[in-house]
């Protein structure tokens, strides 16, 4: 399945990229990242530490157990600072 | 339920008059605004707010109409800057009106420490010595548990 | 500190922005604006406060200077209105700045639970079809525990 | 002795008057307004549920015990209802 990336703040700093779009037969959005990181030292590098990271699927904030089918779009960043 | 994610500086205290002016019948208004502070050493060149343009508008509505559900509020006003913000600039508001001032301020308190862990936006200092991504508070993150 | 028992009109989004620009290094402002609101039949003429002129100033300085010190604000604005206030008029407002939000809203929050039942104000009802002292309510004395 | 005596709100509207000066033995707050509720019908409206009463001695809330030693101003009001 395709899906649509995006990174924000350290993560997008340290991967190089703010989106990518990416091919992947993984089940869950850990498992996609777990996938990225054995794929190039810079993904290794933004997700060396999961405790750090969260992610939104399809614009919701969700967890690294969401499976993936039927959606398009994976935000991985790290925790917000807002307000 | 009036909600505002943009770049461009606002005037809080003109915010506010309005938001007071536009809900008769409150008997109470809680303003909440967040300012650039300096650091220690007076190093801040500004503070740059990244944010997921997708989904920013879309969490701090359903944030709003929570609060606006649990303390039956009269009207909110969220608006929260990105981009590039000085030292001194306002970086957002809350503002809440109510009948009576406990509804009002418990839900800007509210508002305000879901803003902090749960809006996908994302503070970075730009100092004259280097600059960094500021980190999530274990605090900010524990304040969600008295919701 | 900034106490000002006053019958004239105040602006409170002017004033706010004047309490915020003053406090520069404060991370967070909260302001509270209590407001008229008619009766829900529509009978209210005006509000009428009275207060007792050789001690209001004094109460509330002593309340804001426990409030600065204890969650150690940065700047305290409280501004009370007396005399005869029409519906939609600010009644008062409170203003708290400190480095982070928790401190500003809990002197805001305190401050009006004390200058609800502790500062020596009086208001009085007077509608088309009669006029009436306001009762303390329970709430508002049981709400100082809290602190 | 003699002390200023201050009345606000339905306090004053009963008693018909803002402020007067009295004399008395009275040795607490307590014992002024009983001594005063005994002297005329309006005092006696005024002062009639003691806890519906909230006092200031010399500019500062305190209580019906309070003595009055020294004292130079007494309010006496319903409880308050700022902000």
């Amino acid at each position: 399945m395709t899906v649509d990336l995006l990174y924000f703040a350290w993560v997008r700093e340290r991967i190089g990229l703010p989106r990518e779009r990416v091919d992947t037969d993984a089940a869950t959005v850990g498992e996609l990242i777990t996938e990225l990181a054995a794929r190039e030292e810079r993904y290794a590098l933004a997700f060396s530490d999961l405790s750090a990271l969260r992610v939104a699927v399809d614009q919701e904030l969700s967890s690294l157990d969401a499976p993936l089918t039927g959606v398009r779009e994976i935000a991985v960043f790290p925790p917000m600072t807002g307000g | 339920m009036d909600i505002r994610v943009q770049p461009a500086t606002f005037d809080p205290g003109a915010e506010a008059n309005a938001f007071t002016a536009a809900s008769r019948g409150s008997g109470a208004v809680v303003t909440f605004t967040g300012i650039v502070r300096d650091t220690e050493a007076g190093t801040l060149r500004h503070l740059e707010i990244e944010h997921y343009p997708g989904m920013t508008a879309s969490s701090i509505k359903a944030i709003a109409g929570e609060a606006v559900a649990r303390w039956s509020l009269d009207a909110v006003l969220v608006i929260h800057r990105h981009g590039a913000l000085a030292p001194g600039e306002a970086i957002m508001m809350v503002a809440t009106a109510a009948r009576h001032r406990a509804g009002a301020f418990a839900a800007a308190d509210f508002l305000m420490d879901y803003l902090k862990s749960r809006a996908p936006f994302w503070k970075k200092e730009v100092r004259t010595d280097g600059a960094d991504w500021v980190d999530a508070k274990a605090e900010d993150e524990a304040a969600l548990s008295r919701w």
